[in-house]
């Protein structure tokens, strides 16, 4: 018979999973902002939203990560490793478009060389997804061949119920039904039928629009120009994006010692490219909204057959202009045949 | 008529007969309350542009995009009061040639918004001096006054909570139509003064030095504030710059096309008491 | 193709420590350095995994790091050299390193020329100023093992007589009989006593007129000459598949993760530096 | 035994005026107290609002800015700026937080080693009485450690 959590055992659960090493983490509001955040009890949480203002990226990219700390003596440098830090971690209430921006990185940092910043944290955090039965008009993830209740990247996917006393349970991985083990005896048995997902209308008909920018002849319409002219070239949609992950490395500090750090970086900003030499290969604005696109929809899927973009409609819903993924490949869609 | 199609009538009129190449405005969002900015070149797409009191955003900043006005043909701009006195601003700090400015000017009225007279910045002289004599509204503001009565302590702890979120993004810096520099003092790296890391002490560093590079400048538009995705009130520390200048230096942001930018001049009879 | 050092390191933004043993002025704001690994276990690596074409991330705490080639040979093992022209802030702190100092290396990475392709083949070499390195990366490469390769032809310009680097092995190659070297400065970069050729390099290529008969070319240098001389590659006969060159783009992290170096849908530091024309010719060229 | 706390001060100080003033202090045998640390620049005009937070990021307890009095300046009017932007750093420096009674400012001409020596006292005991600067250190903190999530 299918399990259900109810909310009043929330913070039982959270105190087992704490008592036995986890940090529990959910989506917080805390100085006018949500986003993931470690909570003690589940008062903290702020669930009945349509979804956190940062996503889940940061708990395994951080925005700004050390890697390495040096201190240069006169025959020889030591350096210490910044380990990302270590024990395992339950994602409670994570939307199914952050588990799936977050499952879609995998092979990229995965990709020949192996980013233990990226995976030790994957491995060791369980992510307990909520269903959606809310959306907003940028949520978009139905057009990317996901849903509100897709269990992509969850190991545990929660179904709200009726009134909102609790989540029917689906065990997704093993790391789920682990996790989920612990707390069986809070879990009741129920016949209960759970809400239905929210309606998240379609925006667009991706393949066509991904058939358009596979197109060479397409790499230098006019319609770059006129999509990106006002974009402002800030980084917002790239930072609140859950599956962007380009980066800088930087030292801070001096001669003799420092910490050599990993920050998030954005295709939106001109000296991404800029060589020392002063040529710049994407050298406007237009030039780089349209790698943010092709990357996303074209360049990605060709290596790693997933698109790059879960639909969680932060770009747009963020924009200082109001552009965003949405608005690009609707008009894309206007341009096919 | 409306104001909105007054201005349809004019853009019509002012790209057919060639005065412009260009209109700045806005049009229709992704939702009913959103407004953004859209960019009309022909006489066709004018009923494209909206305006309505929901059009906020300060359009000025796609002035000085490079080598828009490289050409020497005109531009139409919608523009609210503070639009306007950044043309003033741009155009005394020699960032655009303000003959190739034409003003849609509008101001808030109510729940409405009412047409502003004139097209040239010039013709708005009157028109923002009268704004310098009454800058009390934009004065007061409740959570000012209440750091104000913090102590250093308790307003540092304010700003740290506020700065950690920074995620620099530089969403404010771009949004912001006084920051034009081709090469952002951020982005310098030889040296590097300002730490590229956005951890706490980084964005202190990067945030108390835009504002103190707005000192004087900043005509409080908003858009910084409303651009920033993690909700930093970077208008307070604004505000707060604005009053200084005004107090301290008698000096208005954006006055007149030849104003001196206030740190960039001086009087020798500046106060200094703090000088010992 | 695919010759990387998987789980080489736990960290894989972790470089290894070199030290400078030698180091001089090609050309003006042009150094060349000789590199030793300081652990033993870093060297092994780089000896098991290096191939002329890939390049690594040279670095100086406190100032970060700066992509170029190896230009060393992957016949010689023993060390890393490499030649960079002063310009931003790495290459600078490099240029004001002394011998006896330690830097950092991250590498190496990327593809390679596929020289076992080019046995029995003749080989026609182009490069242009500070492009020599890579170039002569795989000079040295066929030229330890001579006898595998047919005809080897050497074209390299340079914009003033001063400009050219790597002047020693100049000679040495002018020397040798079975190297024909081409040298050319652009007009108004020679001197009174320049005996060589004045014109740009695709003028001179043309003039030389090489066989594109089971030859294969190597081409490096500024997108500019490279856009030039492959059209006369093109009136010589070459075909693209058998120009090889190499793309040079913005990295920091070398590993196709931090997102900076694509041209269109290429990783150039998982896929590249090196391609043949034919796969530069695809790429979008707004890109480049 | 508790020893008494030595703040650090940083000073940035002007070569044609306030340094040749710390130097006529010298030559005059004149003791002062031993805080200080000057830093020399051409002119009060040069020193840049960043110079002022590193070193109080960096450790520094307090800091002083001294150049030419208004008039005397060498480049004529370096001053004139500075002392305008010194205006709304301190405004600056005082809404985010940051005591502006650590950083001090004021004018010492070449002649004045005896006013240079004097200023170096008591902003010395000011700056002792505030007691170590330490509201960085936890933002210092987070910039050495590990990630927090």
């Amino acid at each position: 018979m299918p399990k259900i959590l109810s909310a009043d055992k929330l913070d039982n659960c959270i105190e087992r999973w704490k008592s036995s090493g986890n940090t529990v983490i959910g989506p917080v509001r805390k100085s006018n902002i949500s986003a993931y955040r470690p909570v003690e009890k589940a008062s903290e949480f702020e669930l009945d939203i349509v979804l956190p203002d940062l996503s889940i990226k940061e708990l395994f990219f951080p925005q700004t990560e050390p890697i390495l700390k040096y201190a240069i003596r006169k025959q020889a440098i030591d350096t210490t490793e910044f380990l990302p830090p270590s024990g395992k971690r339950i994602v409670f209430g994570a939307r199914p478009c952050d588990a799936s921006g977050v499952a879609i990185d995998d092979p990229l940092f995965g990709w020949d060389y192996r980013d233990e910043y990226w995976f030790q944290r994957r491995n060791e955090t369980v992510i307990v997804s909520i269903a959606c039965v809310k959306a907003d008009d940028f949520c978009m993830c139905t057009s990317l061949n996901l849903a509100p209740d897709s269990t992509m990247g969850s190991d545990i996917l929660l179904r709200p119920i009726n009134g909102g006393k609790g989540w029917l349970v689906e065990e997704i991985t093993d790391r789920g039904r682990d996790a989920f083990a612990s707390i069986a005896d809070l879990l009741q048995e129920s016949t209960e039928s759970p809400v239905p997902p929210a309606a998240v209308p379609e925006k667009f008909n991706l393949e066509a629009c991904v058939e358009w920018l596979k197109n060479p002849e397409n790499f230098e319409s006019r319609f770059w120009k006129e999509i990106s002219v006002r974009c402002i070239g800030c980084a917002s949609c790239t930072y609140l994006c859950p599956t962007c992950h380009c980066f800088d490395i930087q030292d801070e500090g001096d001669t003799y010692s420092g910490i050599r750090r990993k920050n998030w970086d954005s295709c939106s900003f001109a000296l991404f490219t800029m060589h020392t030499s002063g040529h710049n290969p994407r050298s406007t604005q237009s030039a780089r909204w349209r790698q943010r696109i092709m990357h996303k929809f074209n360049y990605f899927p060709g290596k790693f057959s997933l698109n790059k973009c879960s639909g969680c409609g932060r770009c747009s819903r963020q924009c200082p202009v109001d552009m965003g993924i949405t608005e690009t490949l609707q008009e894309i869609s206007k341009l096919l045949p | 008529m409306s104001i909105e199609v007054q201005y349809r009538n004019r853009a019509k009129e002012l790209l057919s007969n060639g005065e412009v190449k260009l209109v700045v405005g806005y049009t229709g969002g992704t939702t009913p309350e959103r407004r953004r900015p859209v960019f009309i070149s022909s006489a066709e797409q004018v009923d494209r542009l909206v305006l309505d009191d929901l059009c906020i955003a300060n359009l000025s900043g796609y002035l000085v995009t490079e080598s828009l006005l490289s050409d020497e043909k005109s531009v139409a701009v919608f523009l609210r009061p503070e639009g306007i006195r950044s043309i003033n601003i741009l155009a005394a700090e020699n960032q655009l040639n303000p003959d190739q400015i034409v003003i849609f000017g509008f101001e808030p009225a109510g729940n409405t918004i009412k047409a502003l007279d004139g097209t040239n910045a010039l013709e708005f002289s009157e028109f923002v001096v009268s704004l310098s004599e009454n800058p009390s509204v934009s004065d007061s503001d409740p959570v000012i006054e209440k750091l104000e009565k913090m102590s250093a302590q308790e307003r540092f702890s304010f700003w740290q909570d506020e700065f950690s979120k920074c995620i620099k993004c530089y969403a404010c810096r771009q949004a912001c139509p006084m920051c034009y520099c081709r090469r952002c003092i951020v982005d310098c790296n030889q040296p590097q003064w300002i730490n590229t890391s956005p951890h706490t002490l980084g964005n202190f560093e990067w945030n108390i030095i835009r504002a103190f590079h707005l000192a004087g400048r900043c005509v409080e538009c908003g858009n910084c504030d409303r651009a920033c995705p993690v909700n930093i009130p970077l208008r307070l520390i604004n505000r707060r710059m604005a009053v200084e200048a005004r107090e301290s230096f008698d000096h208005f942001a954006g006055l007149s096309m030849t104003q001196e930018p206030v740190l960039a001049s001086f009087k020798k009879d500046d106060s200094e008491t703090f000088i010992l | 193709m695919k010759e990387h050092n998987h789980h080489s390191h736990q960290n894989i933004y972790k470089p290894a420590v070199m030290k400078i043993v030698a180091r001089h002025d090609e050309a003006p704001g042009v150094k060349t350095m000789r590199l030793e690994f300081q652990d033993p276990a870093d060297h092994e690596l780089f000896r098991e995994n290096y191939r002329t074409g890939m390049f690594g991330l040279y670095g100086i705490y406190g100032e970060g790091e700066s992509t170029f080639c190896v230009a060393s040979p992957e016949t010689r093992k023993d060390y890393i050299e490499c030649t960079f022209r002063q310009s931003g802030r790495v290459t600078s702190a490099l240029a004001n390193s002394d011998i006896g100092d330690l830097i950092t290396f991250r590498g190496p990475y990327g593809n390679r020329f596929p020289i076992e392709d080019f046995y029995g083949k003749n080989l026609l070499f182009i490069a242009g100023g500070i492009a020599l390195p890579p170039t002569r990366s795989v000079i040295w490469s066929c030229l330890d093992q001579r006898d595998k390769f047919g005809k080897v032809t050497i074209v390299y310009g340079a914009r003033t007589v001063a400009d050219l680097v790597y002047k020693h092995e100049l000679e040495e190659w002018e020397k040798r009989d079975d190297v024909d070297l081409v040298l050319t400065v652009d007009p108004g970069g020679e001197t009174p006593d320049w005996k060589n050729k004045v014109g740009f390099v695709p003028t001179v290529l043309e003039q030389a007129a090489p066989s594109p008969e089971n030859c294969v070319a190597v081409l490096c240098g500024p997108p500019i000459m490279i856009k030039f001389t492959l059209v006369s590659l093109k009136k010589l006969g070459f075909e693209e598949r058998n120009v090889y060159t190499t793309l040079e783009n913005r990295m920091k992290c070398g590993v196709g993760k931090c997102g900076r170096c694509n041209v269109g849908s290429v990783y150039v530091c998982k896929e590249g530096p090196v391609f043949t024309a034919e796969e530069v010719s695809r790429m979008p060229a707004a890109d480049l | 035994m508790s020893e008494q706390f030595e703040p650090k001060i940083v000073a940035f100080v002007c070569t044609y005026c306030t340094y040749a003033g710390a130097d006529l202090a010298g030559t005059s045998r004149l003791k002062y107290a031993p805080n200080v640390r000057l830093v020399r620049l051409p002119c009060t005009g040069r020193i840049s609002p960043m110079f002022i937070l590193k070193a109080l990021q960096k450790g520094a307890d307090g800091v002083l800015i001294s150049g030419c009095h208004p008039g005397d300046c060498h480049f004529t009017h370096g001053n004139y700026h500075a002392r305008r932007r010194w205006t709304v750093f301190r405004a600056l420096l005082d809404f985010t937080g940051i005591p502006t009674d650590r950083v001090k400012y004021s004018w010492i001409s070449a002649a004045e080693g005896v006013k240079f020596a004097e200023l170096i006292n008591t902003i010395t005991e000011d700056i002792r009485a505030l007691g170590p600067f330490t509201q960085y250190h936890g933002l210092i903190e987070e910039t050495q450690s590990q990630a927090s999530l």
